[in-house]
């Protein structure tokens, strides 16, 4: 009765919250616009930011169908058939929708603001799969830690226009209504999981995790002995529809029913099926009847077993790669990639974390997470048994792909929002139930106004908290104005564990921890989450909003900014004729395409070895065998990157070694050997000639020497001087170098018009001096 | 090779043809009727004792201009303008040249697509061998050394050395030496040559036999000779990237009066011939060096799909298409139709999918039809012609070839029938059942 | 007395100096002459101008033949009366003094004088030039009176330079030796025309000139001949090259000395050198060089100044398998013997130094006009010779002979090659392992085998026809592999022998590595054989050893068939269609598809299902029909989006019929569930 | 083996006896997918016979089976009155999910036919 009427208000005061952790979590992505401009980031963002445009001046059906003949050159791309949709067609529609609601926005606006729009949701979605698990404290806990926690923040700024940013969304919508329907059991429920699944796989390879994940839970259950009826219908339904969906995602296809990382899912279908039977069966009979049915079914269904494994392992054996494509096996293998595809190694979000980034990108979560099993474990449900697992699992992968880290972020969001309300509610509950002994004793604690609210009206407190809230988003000083803001979304938290404790309350009164120890605790509490926020602010506005196509340097003469990529790209697509082909390290490619609009050779979607090979083995060869293999390519313009002069540490002679491996891979003649001097990889005077002889080094470092101001040719990122100087190219010749010499364009000479035959120097010397020595005149001959 | 490069020149060639090609013969030239021709002599007297081939020249309606090399107000150029369409270089000793020309504006001559004769001879001068050099000719270092051949050498009172050689093994190419070819043997007196075989800009069109070698008749050899056997080239010509074309022999005389109506009998054979090969050996090679003979042009590139004639802009795999080219050639006068049977177009992505004999109708119509390979990307046209003497076609168009749409694919399928029906049974099934399900009791 | 002998000393020298360097042009013999006037016969058809045809008559005449059909007597007349112009009148004059025309003097009036008038009015030299020709040659058949002479005479010398050279017009910028030429022509008409009205300082000073005209002569370097070439004012003024400007001066000296008495200081040695430029430049080629170099002959031929006389040594290359002999003769440049008495100085083998043969006279017949030089002949060996002259002309004064000759002549003969070595060695011992005497007579190829730690060995002997060594200028050996790929050695003489020792060994670097099988060819020429021979040897079977590490075999450069000339076709392999099943298959399965479904009815029947439960009151009825009726549409929808639509109006459609759906379906629903079940839970 | 065989029979017999309790509605629903599920077994063996070709077509068809099969299934646990999970869950309810999730499933289907 009573409990109702606050039940409505903190429903009110829940929603209140969630929109302003929604607020939190759009604005705190906000950094990158205001520190830079809204511009798009790094690489793959520009393709899908290209592919939105073509999807919104062409329309769904020419999207579908686009073969783009800029790219891979002269492969070309069946973009509809290679892409995620997802995420261009959530922004697309987003575009559409806003125009026709005439709000004029360009479609780069859009684009830029897609992320930080779906973090939001991504946090709500949050919100409503930790409150299926644990409950709406935890819930809210959960919420505010994802709005901010810096691993998702790294994908989801303003500006990084990539699948991760809806795709991590879907992720968790999905799994909440998973969870939802595992509680509920409706059918209803059920499609709309099938159709998040949809959404998911149309915006994100990493779909897999699910449908690998969601059979691992169910086998789960069914081990544990917890099947249900609501098991099999939250997942039967699920497989069913959510196979023939994905299957019509063009990308995916057949193989989500040919490749091995979905056969999982199906075996777990059919062994569903069984246990149903059984559990069926069981209800009917008599219990040694059923003894005896299972005795029967056993021998039956030892040799359908075995006859269903065969079949598996046919399938397994016949699906391409062993069913397994080589990023799910470097997976599973952590040593997979960099032993066998260089590609896939050579993508540094591909390699294994470090212990840094852990708490760079998890920070105190880490620390929470623990905690958070242990209270799922108490009581332990099927849903808090799914958090769990699903945990421990992105746990394993992030270990494997720093990339994956974005997967672990929710799963600890979660479980630390579990711990940390679980923990409020138990220190909070503490203090009131101890509170009347020692009113005067707390005056001075800073805990003492709340425990008062706890007692008294809710309803002031929530105002109270609501300005906490607001004065969080004021410009005051730092330390203080976290505190009071993390202080009173804490009471929240304890206020709501009470409302629920209130409706069953006895019992909880018994387990009380001593005041002094939940006080402190709850001072300690404070303090780390406000250590989190401080950590998340400055993650994003320092760490993670840099769009690496703008680079900044604080120099003692003050903010100094580097734009030469787009000068770079402006000056191709003014200066080059429509169809030249422009050639670079893949790492490129995107952005050539999208900014110059030329077509290049490859780019970062990296699905042809050979082609990419190709170029590197170009780059990794001397100037004439390069010549010869661009022309074969119909290339008439190569640029490299060069960092070399403003010390900028990612250009293209520190890839080059990634270029050599992809190459050789391909190209047994090009050899890593070479290119080292006795293990070591260098470009001074020590360097192989190998090295100092190939494309990439003579394209970086021509005019060099005598550019640099001291005229010895110091290489600011190698820390060394270089070992060749004033060379010629002989079959390059240098067009545009932007104004930092970030960007190196060179045009490839055509062929020349005549044959030299072996030339004598001293004929050479005479076409100069030959207007200049005086004229000594030869004996005259007779002509007749 | 220069695949992409030159497809990319001539690409642009082709834009400026497709401007003038009505494809019909009333074509306007684009090529000068009446060639002015520069002639460098270092001694005037070269003006008599050449009469013959100059006449011969002139009565093609060449407009020759004699200057001496020393002549201080040689040019080439004036304002940027060419002032000749072609340079004949008769001056073997000449070491320099007066006025703005000089070796480099020499060879930008030519790489200005204009057309150059070089005729070499014992004691011929840097300056020339530098030239020659730069056209892949390689002249015997030697300075005194001549071609001599004990073995087919022309037998004249004068001649005490047997470097008067009466050479016959042409290159054979009606293209460069005419229908008829030179049925006389050439005579040749002068300095050996040579061309790296890798060079194949250059063509050997006059080379010696297996037992000439280069050596200075009056020394006694004490080493092998640097150039020997048939490997000596005595003229060679140098058919430029740019269709240049520059002829270079190592003999001046050869084109000398008294060796076009000089009779002679050739060692060890019995025939003696009324008058050498050189006049119409000379007249031929010069027809081609100008550009009378062998030089190609292909205009109106077109291809589209087999039924509507406007060119797409991309085709889909497996499509039914043609492909049409007019080609002509250079007549001096005008542009003819050319007709041969051996013109090839291929279907290219990094290699060609489909290469394929263009059949033609006589009037320089070449046509083929195809089907698109079931390989999506982007394709070109390649037709690279590439013949003995004639100019270089090689025009390349980009197209791009796509997959098939969502709904292009076949549907209906007999086969999948079963399939269909069951998907329907279904749907009927849930209706069935929906409706007895419900009102069951 | 010593300065004297210095000086006579470097005359000597520089004699010897430019007497060495000369080469022989032969006078034009008879088979010239004949083969000149072939093809001035051949050019007669394209000839139009009165001056080509002038040109072709004085060819014709200087070659001593007549040929009246170019054109007659009365046409020249013809022109002489009517035409205009002065140099067509001249030309038909010329003509007419080549023909010997004679007309009668009442038809010309007419034109003497406008010739004579024209004289008075006319300041360049070519019109003066005609217009005195055309008097001079009037002159022969009637008197013609110059007005004014010297004012004529004064009207040329004006155009003069000081150094001789000459103008056309006075106000040309240079001055050239040609036109001196004509001034010094004309100036020869004016005084042949009004002789007694020049004093000896004219005349004198006409002869400067003449003999100054010679130091304007160029020289080529390699055969010693002289000429005067022309000057960028010529080409103003037709031009026509050396050939022309020396005829010119040359006809103009001559034509003065004609109509001087005395005789003009004229270098022999240079006369001599120009007559050797017009015959080297020989009768060949067009009609006007052949005019120029005949009309330059013809006036050297016979003149009033200096006659050059030529010495040829006939035939220049002498075969002694041929028995020929040597014939010496001294004649005009067109042939016509002159008696003189010719002494062989020395004969000296090329390349060496010690004449075998000293002051010899040689014996001449008088018939012939022809010297013999039979008694060196036995001395000879093949090779060639050079042979020194001192010619003494019987009548002195007007020949010019150069006082010494050197002649290079060739003899030639069969040397012979009895056999040759082919042999294997042992490349440390030299211990032959294989040896072969190839034979000349029997051509059987040998074929040998050696690797790289042998030796391969060639040698031989050649004999002349008086059976002494003889070294060829050409004796090759070329190894010839399968791959095109020729390698060219020398023999070279030791002892008697000319032999070649390969040492593989150290070839193994230069043949780069290349085993198999190699052709041997045998090449020996030189110019004094007759019987230069390239024989094939047989083959040899080289194994070598394998190229080092990094250093590439290459192979030769084997093009491309391809290269030109088409290529194979290429037609695309398109993917084989899936199998499909076989249509009765199909169908059969499509009935079979269908058994179940009638299964289920017959089910459903089996089940006796019944409808009780449908509602009996008027609007739940209407409600559960429209619900299924919609349910109904919506599959139909599908159907027809099977059929033809696209996803698009699929989806819209669908949302009106769901929306409309929902209304009843809700309203049957919660009807049913109020009427089936007794305790409702809200859901 | 002949007591097994027996005990086979009983077992199968007892069965029976539990199964004709069941009422109506839910043999209807076991009829369905009985029905539903021959289908699919025919269309599998077409399929073994004469291969996958096209495979869209064959998964449509195949699944469409299956699905409604076990949606089938799904709608018979919700509707059990034994079950006692859904006692809260009326049929209409359940049956106003089954018929969407049908809908679905065939709009699905029918994209997927090709």
């Amino acid at each position: 009765m009573g409990s109702r009427s606050v039940g409505a208000v903190g429903s009110v005061f829940a929603s209140l919250i969630l929109l302003l952790i929604g607020v939190l979590a759009f604005s705190i992505r906000l950094f990158s616009v205001i520190k830079y401009e809204s511009v798009i980031h790094e690489f793959d963002p520009y393709f899908n930011f290209r592919v939105t445009q073509y999807l919104s001046k062409h329309g769904i059906y020419e999207f579908w169908n686009w073969f783009d003949d800029r790219t891979w050159y002269p492969l070309g791309r069946v973009i509809g058939g290679t892409v995620y949709p997802g995420l261009t067609l959530t922004a697309g529609f987003m575009w559409w929708l806003v125009n026709s609601l005439n709000i004029p926005l360009s479609v780069e606006t859009v684009c830029v603001f897609t992320a930080p729009i779906f973090s939001a949701n991504a946090s709500w979605a949050t919100f409503l799969l930790t409150r299926e698990v644990k409950g709406t404290g935890a819930g809210l806990a959960a919420a505010t830690l994802l709005a901010m926690v810096p691993s998702y923040m790294s994908r989801s700024v303003a500006g990084s226009y990539d699948n991760e940013a809806v795709a991590i969304f879907a992720l968790i919508f999905t799994f909440y209504l998973y969870i939802k329907t595992l509680n509920t059991g409706s059918l209803f429920y059920a499609i709309l999981n099938a159709f998040a699944y949809f959404y998911m796989v149309c915006s994100w390879g990493g779909y897999t995790f699910i449908i690998n994940l969601i059979p691992m839970h169910v086998l789960l259950c069914i081990v544990t002995g917890r099947y249900s009826a609501r098991l099999y219908i939250a997942y039967a339904p699920l497989i069913i529809l959510g196979t023939i969906l994905a299957a019509l995602v063009p990308v995916v296809g057949f193989n989500a029913v040919m490749t091995s990382e979905h056969f999982a899912s199906f075996l777990v279908l059919v062994l569903i099926h069984v246990v149903a039977v059984a559990y069926h069966v069981k209800r009917l009979l008599s219990p040694q009847m059923y003894k005896m049915a299972v005795m029967f079914v056993g021998m039956v269904g030892m040799a359908g077993a075995i006859t269903l494994g065969v079949i598996l392992v046919t399938l397994v054996a016949a699906s391409p790669t062993k069913g397994w494509s080589g990023r799910s096996l470097s997976l599973l293998d952590p040593t997979y990639a960099s032993k066998y595809i260089p590609i896939i190694a050579s993508v540094s979000e591909h390699q294994p974390p470090t212990w840094p980034s852990y708490f760079m990108d998890i920070n105190v979560l880490a620390f929470l997470v623990p905690a958070g099993i242990i209270a799922c474990f108490c009581p332990l449900s099927d849903s808090s048994s799914f958090v769990v697992l699903y945990l421990v699992t992105a746990a394993y992968f992030s270990g494997v792909m720093v990339r994956l880290m974005l997967v672990l972020a929710p799963a600890a969001c979660i479980l630390s929002g579990i711990a940390l309300s679980e923990v409020f509610s138990t220190f909070t509950r503490s203090l009131k139930y101890q509170a009347p002994l020692t009113v005067e004793s707390q005056g001075s604690q800073d805990m003492d106004p709340s425990k008062m609210n706890n007692l008294s009206v809710n309803s002031k407190l929530g105002e109270h908290s609501a300005l906490g809230e607001h004065s969080s988003d004021k410009p005051e000083k730092n330390e203080l104005k976290e505190k009071s803001s993390k202080r009173s979304r804490k009471k929240e938290k304890d206020k709501e564990v009470l409302l629920k404790a209130s409706e069953s309350d006895k019992k909880k009164r018994l387990l009380g921890l001593p005041f002094e120890a939940s006080a402190v605790g709850i001072v300690l509490l404070v303090i780390l989450g406000s250590l989190y926020v401080v950590h998340c602010v400055w993650a994003a506005a320092e760490a993670y909003s840099a769009p690496s196509i703008v680079l900044t340097s604080h120099t003692p003469g003050g903010l100094h900014v580097f734009d030469d990529f787009r000068e770079a790209y402006a000056w191709l697509r003014h200066n080059t004729e429509e169809n030249d082909k422009v050639a670079s390290w893949w790492d490129y490619g995107y952005q050539t395409t999208a900014m110059a609009n030329r077509t290049v050779i490859v780019d970062n979607n990296t699905w042809n070895n050979t082609h990419i090979a190709t170029v590197g083995t170009a780059m990794s060869s001397p100037e004439k065998q390069a010549w010869e293999i661009f022309q074969s390519l119909d290339v008439k313009y190569v640029f490299v990157i060069f960092g070399g002069l403003v010390g900028y540490p990612s250009d293209d002679i520190n890839k080059f070694l990634w270029m050599v491996r992809i190459g050789g891979g391909v190209f047994p003649h090009i050899k890593e050997p070479d290119y080292l001097r006795d293990g070591t990889y260098r470009i001074d005077a020590q360097a192989t000639p190998t090295m100092l002889n190939c494309l990439m080094y003579k394209l970086s470092y021509y005019r060099f020497a005598e550019a640099s101001m001291d005229g010895k040719g110091y290489d600011r990122v190698r820390r060394t001087e270089i070992g060749r100087k004033n060379f010629k190219l002989t079959h390059f010749e240098e067009v545009f170098t932007t104004h930092h010499w970030m960007v190196r364009i060179y045009k490839l000479k055509p062929p020349r018009n005549r044959l030299r035959g072996r030339a004598k120097k001293k004929a050479k010397l005479d076409v100069k001096s030959s207007k200049l020595t005086s004229s000594k005149l030869l004996p005259r001959k007779n002509p007749f | 090779m220069a695949m992409a490069g030159r497809a990319i020149q001539v690409s642009s060639i082709i834009v400026i043809l497709l401007g003038i090609a009505s494809g019909s013969l009333s074509l306007p030239p684009d090529r000068s009727l009446h060639p002015r021709i520069l002639v460098l002599v270092d001694d005037l007297t070269v003006k008599s004792s050449h009469s013959l081939f100059f006449a011969s020249l002139a009565d093609r309606g060449y407009r020759l201009e004699f200057k001496l090399t020393s002549d201080p107000s040689l040019a080439l150029t004036s304002y940027g303008e060419y002032l000749f369409d072609g340079l004949i270089l008769f001056a073997p000793a000449a070491e320099h040249f007066g006025g703005s020309v000089d070796i480099a504006s020499i060879l930008d001559f030519v790489d200005s697509g204009r057309d150059l004769i070089l005729a070499a001879d014992v004691g011929m001068s840097e300056t020339l061998r530098t030239i020659a050099n730069e056209c892949g000719v390689e002249f015997d270092e030697d300075s005194n050394a001549v071609v001599i051949d004990h073995l087919n050498f022309a037998e004249s009172e004068t001649d005490t050395e047997h470097s008067l050689i009466a050479a016959d093994t042409f290159v054979a190419s009606s293209a460069i030496l005419g229908e008829k070819g030179a049925e006389a043997p050439v005579l040749f007196q002068g300095i050996a040559h040579s061309v790296a075989p890798a060079n194949d800009l250059v063509i050997k069109v006059l080379s010696a036999s297996a037992s000439a070698y280069s050596a200075n008749p009056e020394v006694q050899l004490n080493g092998p000779p640097s150039l020997s056997g048939t490997s000596i080239s005595l003229v060679s010509v140098l058919q430029a990237r740019n269709n240049a074309r520059v002829l270079i022999s190592g003999s001046l005389s050869l084109f000398s009066n008294k060796f076009f109506v000089f009779p002679f009998k050739k060692f060890g054979s019995s025939t003696s011939f009324q008058r050498s090969g050189n006049q119409m050996f000379a007249e031929e090679i010069s027809k081609w060096v100008f550009h009378e003979r062998g030089h190609l042009k292909a205009v109106n590139v077109h291809h589209h799909k087999v039924g509507n004639l406007e060119e797409p802009s991309m085709y889909r795999i497996t499509d039914h298409i043609e492909y049409s080219v007019e080609i002509y050639e250079w007549t001096g006068k005008t542009w003819k139709p050319y007709v041969a049977d051996d013109v090839q177009v291929q279907f290219y992505m990094m290699s060609p999918y489909i290469l394929k004999t263009l059949n033609h109708n006589g009037q320089g119509l070449y046509t083929t039809s195809f089907q698109v390979p079931d390989v999506y990307g982007v394709f070109q046209f390649k037709l690279d012609y590439n013949r003995l003497g004639y100019t270089t076609l090689a025009i390349s168009k980009q197209i791009p070839v796509r997959p098939f749409r969502h709904n292009e694919y076949e549907r209906f399928i007999p086969a999948a029938y079963p399939y269909y029906s069951s998907s329907f049974s279904m749907m009927f099934g849930f209706f069935l059942f929906g409706v007895v399900f419900l009102y069951h009791k | 007395m010593d300065s004297c002998r210095n000086g006579c000393l470097i005359l000597a020298l520089v004699a010897l100096l430019c007497l060495s360097v000369s080469a022989s042009p032969n006078v034009l013999s008879e088979a010239d002459k004949k083969f000149g006037t072939e093809l001035l016969i051949k050019s007669e058809g394209s000839v139009s101008t009165l001056e080509e045809k002038y040109q072709l008559l004085r060819s014709f005449q200087v070659l001593g033949i007549r040929r009246e059909e170019l054109i007659t007597c009365s046409e020249v007349e013809a022109v002489l009366m009517s035409s205009t112009s002065v140099k067509d009148l001249f030309y038909a004059s010329k003509c007419g003094e080549t023909l010997l025309c004679s007309f009668q003097e009442s038809a010309l009036k007419t034109t003497v004088s406008r010739l004579l008038s024209s004289l008075d009015n006319t300041e360049a030299l070519l019109d003066i030039h005609f217009s005195l020709g055309t008097l001079a040659f009037l002159k022969v058949q009637f008197p013609v009176a110059l007005n004014d002479p010297v004012s004529i005479f004064q009207k040329i010398k004006v155009l003069s330079a000081e150094d001789g050279s000459w103008k056309y017009n006075p106000d040309d910028a240079g001055t050239s030796a040609k036109a001196a030429g004509t001034a010094l022509e004309t100036m020869g008409d004016l005084i042949s025309l009004a002789g007694q009205a020049f004093d000896d300082a004219k005349i004198r000073y006409l002869k400067g000139v003449a003999s100054k005209l010679f130091e304007f002569l160029e020289k080529y370097a390699d055969d010693g001949t002289q000429f005067i070439d022309e000057r960028p004012l010529d080409g103003l003024y037709g031009g026509g090259g050396p050939l022309a400007a020396t005829s010119q001066v040359v006809k103009g000296v001559a034509v003065v000395a004609s109509h001087t008495s005395g005789h003009i200081e004229v270098p022999a040695e240079r006369v001599i050198s120009v007559a050797k430029f017009f015959l080297t430049a020989g009768i060949h080629g067009s009609l006007l060089d052949m005019f120029h170099v005949l009309d330059g002959l013809g006036v050297l031929d016979k003149n009033r100044f200096l006659v050059p006389v030529i010495l040829s040594v006939r035939p220049s290359v002498l075969s002694l398998s041929a028995k020929e002999v040597f014939k010496i003769s001294t004649t005009t440049v067109l042939g016509s013997p002159v008696s003189a008495t010719i002494t062989l100085r020395k004969a000296v083998r090329a390349n060496e130094k010690e004449p075998f043969l000293l002051n010899q006279v040689l014996e001449s017949d008088e018939t012939k006009g022809v010297h013999n030089l039979n008694d060196i002949l036995n001395k000879l060996d093949i090779g060639s010779y050079d042979l020194t002259f001192k010619v003494k002309i019987l009548e002195e004064g007007r020949y010019a002979t150069e006082p010494i000759t050197i002649r290079r002549v060739l003899v030639t003969g069969v040397a012979s090659i009895p056999e040759v070595e082919v042999g294997v060695l042992d490349s440390d011992t030299g211990s032959t392992d294989y040896v072969k005497r190839w034979n000349p007579m029997s051509k059987e190829v040998v074929s040998l085998y050696a690797t790289h730690l042998q030796k391969l060995y060639f040698g031989l002997d050649i004999l002349s026809p008086r059976q002494e060594q003889f070294i060829p200028h050409q004796a090759f050996l070329k190894l010839k592999h399968e791959t095109k790929v020729e390698h060219l050695f020398l023999l070279k003489p030791s002892g008697k022998k000319l032999e070649l020792s390969l040492n593989l060994l150290g070839l193994v670097e230069k043949l780069n590595y290349l085993s198999g099988i190699y052709t041997i060819d045998l090449i020996v020429g030189d110019v004094a054989m007759e019987n230069p021979v390239m024989w094939n040897l047989g083959t040899v079977e080289l194994d070598l050893p394998e190229p080092p590490e990094g250093k590439v075999k290459l192979t030769s450069q084997a093009e491309s068939p391809f290269k030109y000339g088409p290529r194979p076709e290429i037609t695309h392999m398109f993917r084989p269609a899936e199998k499909r099943a076989p249509p009765t298959l199909s169908n059969t399965f499509l009935a079979l598809t269908l058994v179940p479904l009638l299964g289920f009815l017959v089910g459903l029947k089996l089940l006796n299902t019944n409808m009780k439960n449908f509602p009996s009151s008027g609007l739940p009825v209407l409600a559960a029909l429209l619900f299924h009726l919609g349910i109904g549409s919506i599959l139909g929808l599908y159907a027809l989006f099977w059929l033809k639509l696209n996803l698009f109006q699929t989806l819209k459609l669908l949302a009106l019929l769901g929306t409309v759906l929902t209304v009843p379906g809700y309203y049957i629903l919660s009807h049913l569930a109020d009427a089936s079940a007794p305790k409702v839970k809200s859901a | 083996m002949a007591g097994a065989a027996g005990d086979v029979k009983a077992l199968f017999s007892s069965l029976k006896s539990a199964y004709v309790a069941t009422p109506t509605k839910l043999k209807i629903i076991d009829l369905y997918v009985f029905y539903a599920l021959c289908t699919a077994v025919i269309q599998v063996v077409y399929m073994a016979l004469v291969g996958s070709f096209p495979f869209n077509a064959f998964l449509s068809g195949f699944l469409s089976c299956v699905g409604t099969a076990v949606l089938a299934v799904c709608l018979r646990m919700q509707v059990n009155p034994k079950n006692k999970e859904f006692k809260e869950l009326s049929l209409e309810r359940a049956f106003a999910d089954f018929v969407l999730a049908n809908l679905v499933l065939h709009l699905v289907i029918m994209n997927f036919l090709g």
